[in-house]
């Protein structure tokens, strides 16, 4: 099954997405966080502006994944996870976070990433560690904006960062609950 | 006597960015080659509108000491106080140091002009002293 | 041109688009359109209720694909994200989800990432116009 | 301060070296990562029009926002595309800044040269780089309302670091001003300062 996803997300990005060229997009990225950290002051308000444009982000490319390919509903969070390793973030970002360190109740997973494009050029000051900045932190809003659409409720973190130090960047989801996804008759 | 340099990185707004001293350390100096260094920032401004090369060579004399300069593409400029005058080692120096510049400058939260205070940066230059210049 | 109008629908039923591509078509006020969208939305979401087997096996009846007249057919496609692209054509048409996948495209490049579209409201963009009108004169 | 206290912060200091390391270390010469969507650029750009829309009050506002937000692009793209020429130069020059923005700058950034470098006719500090389709706002559409309004005004602020790097300051401007087809295209606007057309004079005459 992970064969079948790592194939339909390297035909998309081969195929079917224009580009545009990474540095520019890293370093536009860069230029937002400093704006945000200029604008808030405060590194805890900065983490969860990124995680919220993130979350406007997600929910608008859900429909971008979907509309390019013809992905059915996923059985479960195994899936899930697959998918939005080997297409969502392929067919964005051109890489592919690996899954691991699945909960026994099968209800929570990490997204690895290797290879974080955004991190490229960057160094935290020692206050922005201090600070708690979560610097890629956009990525989760996006996990958590784009499952919100297709009725997984989802708690979405960073936990490591190489750019805080740590020896891998790593993003916990956590499922808390699924939304019937049929609105029921007469609710408008 | 082994050689002595002073080398410092300049801003666009005439700032010194980063500072350092290699071989012998003549602390009596410190202010004087700030000073030379300083002074021939003008020369600086004169010469690079008659060239488009980064590398400008020496621009100015003081006594024993020649003044090197290099600049940057944005215009930050790498100076050099030198006594002997081996060009190829210089330029060999000033583009690797541009290099580490460059590469501070492509973090996001390196603001142009500030103060590059990084340790890695240090021990970065400094090797770069011990293999073209000492 | 064999596709008279087409409408699309948000998740929560409320009509977002409609624009019609022939004069040969009734035209509707804009609350007959609306209603229209409402009770399509309502129809379509009691249509996967009532499936007999989709909810034994787990999945999800696609709903309401197309509904026949004697002078035109409505297809509908619905999105996993619950957006209905609908669409009215002659009812010598038998196939339209290609054009209505390839409008899901359109509308998720040209509504979706345009930073004045706001997801609650109706798609106001030019571009947006100008592409589907394209879509539909080649279809 | 406490020895645990001294000890986690030395462990900080250590970890943090190691990535300014690694940073320095990097192979830059060459673009090491290629591509991303263009999808990516264009959902991370709404989400930069939408926050910065909120925080301002005008369509100018809005315009030097963004503006802002390229700047700080303008200025690394620059010194690193040069860096990546064969021979590593400066441009001090109007004329040959504005060459080298409209063609290595444009095919770094938008993979193609810009569409036309022009003179103003009415005034000879004014300058002109037009963009038919830039690629990075293919999916936008200024609503009526906000006619005035210029998306392009984030490269302006690429444009307008890079001039000013090259000791060539100007006001730079983002117009959009359609044309067939094209209902995006866009002419970057400079005006170059009066000491940089005072130093050219002399450079021209002094030749």
């Amino acid at each position: 099954m992970a064969k079948q996803y790592r194939s339909i997300g390297e035909e998309v990005w081969k195929n079917k997405v224009e580009k545009v060229n990474a540095e520019l997009f890293i370093f536009t990225y860069g230029s937002l966080v400093v704006q945000l950290i200029k604008d808030y002051e405060d590194y805890h308000s900065v983490n969860k502006q990124l995680d919220k444009l993130g979350y406007n982000i997600g929910v608008r490319l859900i429909d971008d994944i979907l509309s390019r390919t013809n992905l059915e509903k996923c059985k479960d969070m195994r899936e899930t996870a697959e998918v939005i390793s080997k297409i969502g973030f392929r067919m964005f970002l051109n890489i592919a976070p690996s899954v691991s360190a699945w909960s026994a109740d099968s209800k929570e997973f990490s997204l690895i990433l290797d290879d974080n494009p955004l991190n490229d050029f960057c160094e935290l000051p020692p206050r922005a560690v201090q600070g708690g900045l979560w610097y890629s932190n956009v990525l989760c809003g996006v996990v958590r904006g784009a499952l919100e659409m297709v009725g997984l409720l989802v708690k979405v973190e960073f936990v490591r960062d190489v750019v805080r130090g740590d020896e891998v960047s790593e993003i916990r989801v956590r499922l808390e609950k699924v939304l019937d996804e049929e609105v029921p008759v007469g609710d408008d | 006597m082994s050689p002595t340099f002073y080398f410092a990185i300049v801003g666009t707004n005439d700032s010194p960015l980063y500072e350092a001293e290699f071989g012998v350390r003549r602390d009596e100096n410190k202010h004087l080659n700030q000073f030379i260094a300083h002074a021939a920032l003008d020369l600086v401004d004169d010469a690079q509108f008659m060239s488009n090369s980064c590398y400008l060579k020496t621009v100015d004399r003081y006594n024993e000491w020649n003044v090197s300069a290099y600049v940057t593409p944005s215009n930050v400029r790498l100076m050099l106080l030198h006594e002997n005058k081996a060009e190829d080692s210089i330029k060999g120096f000033f583009t690797d140091c541009h290099e580490l510049y460059l590469k501070t400058l492509l973090n996001p939260f390196y603001e142009p002009n500030a103060p590059i205070q990084a340790q890695a940066f240090d021990t970065k230059v400094q090797a770069l002293a011990r293999k073209y210049l000492l | 041109m064999a596709i008279h109008s087409v409408f699309i629908i948000n998740k929560a039923g409320g009509l977002i688009y409609n624009r019609d591509y022939s004069t040969n078509i009734a035209k509707l006020s804009s609350n007959e359109a609306l209603i229209l969208a409402g009770t399509f939305h309502g129809i379509h979401a009691l249509a996967s209720r009532i499936s007999p087997v989709s909810r034994s096996e787990g999945g999800k009846d696609t709903g309401i694909q197309t509904i026949d007249t004697a002078n035109f057919r409505i297809h509908c496609y619905q999105t996993a994200t619950g957006i209905k692209f609908i669409a009215v054509t002659d009812p010598s048409y038998m196939q339209l989800s290609d054009v209505l996948a390839r409008m899901y495209g359109l509308y998720s490049d040209y509504a979706l990432k345009n930073p004045f579209h706001n997801l609650e409201m109706p798609v106001r963009s030019e571009l947006f116009d100008t592409k589907l009108q394209q879509l539909i004169q080649s279809s | 301060m406490a020895t645990a206290q001294r000890q986690s912060l030395l462990k900080l200091d250590n970890k943090a070296t190691k990535r300014a390391n690694m940073l320095l270390e990097q192979n830059v010469a060459k673009q090491r990562r290629d591509k991303v969507s263009l999808n990516a650029f264009a959902l991370l750009f709404s989400e930069i029009i939408q926050y910065s829309q909120n925080r301002v009050l005008g369509i100018q506002d809005l315009e030097s926002k963004l503006s802002e937000i390229g700047y700080r692009v303008g200025l690394r793209v620059f010194e690193l595309a040069m860096w990546r020429e064969k021979t590593v130069h400066r441009e001090t020059r109007v004329l040959n800044t504005l060459v080298f923005i409209n063609t290595v700058v444009w095919r770094t950034l938008f993979d193609k040269q810009a569409d036309s470098l022009e003179r103003s006719t009415e005034s000879e500090d004014e300058y002109m780089i037009t963009d038919n389709e830039p690629s990075i706002l293919k999916f936008i559409s200024v609503p009526k309302e906000m006619s005035s309004f210029s998306p392009g005004a984030f490269i302006s602020g690429v444009v307008e670091a890079i001039v000013e790097c090259c000791q060539c300051p100007a006001r730079v401007t983002s117009h959009v001003v359609p044309a067939d087809g094209m209902p995006l295209r866009t002419v970057i606007l400079l005006k170059f300062d009066k000491e940089v057309m005072g130093r050219e004079k002399q450079l021209e005459a002094g030749k």
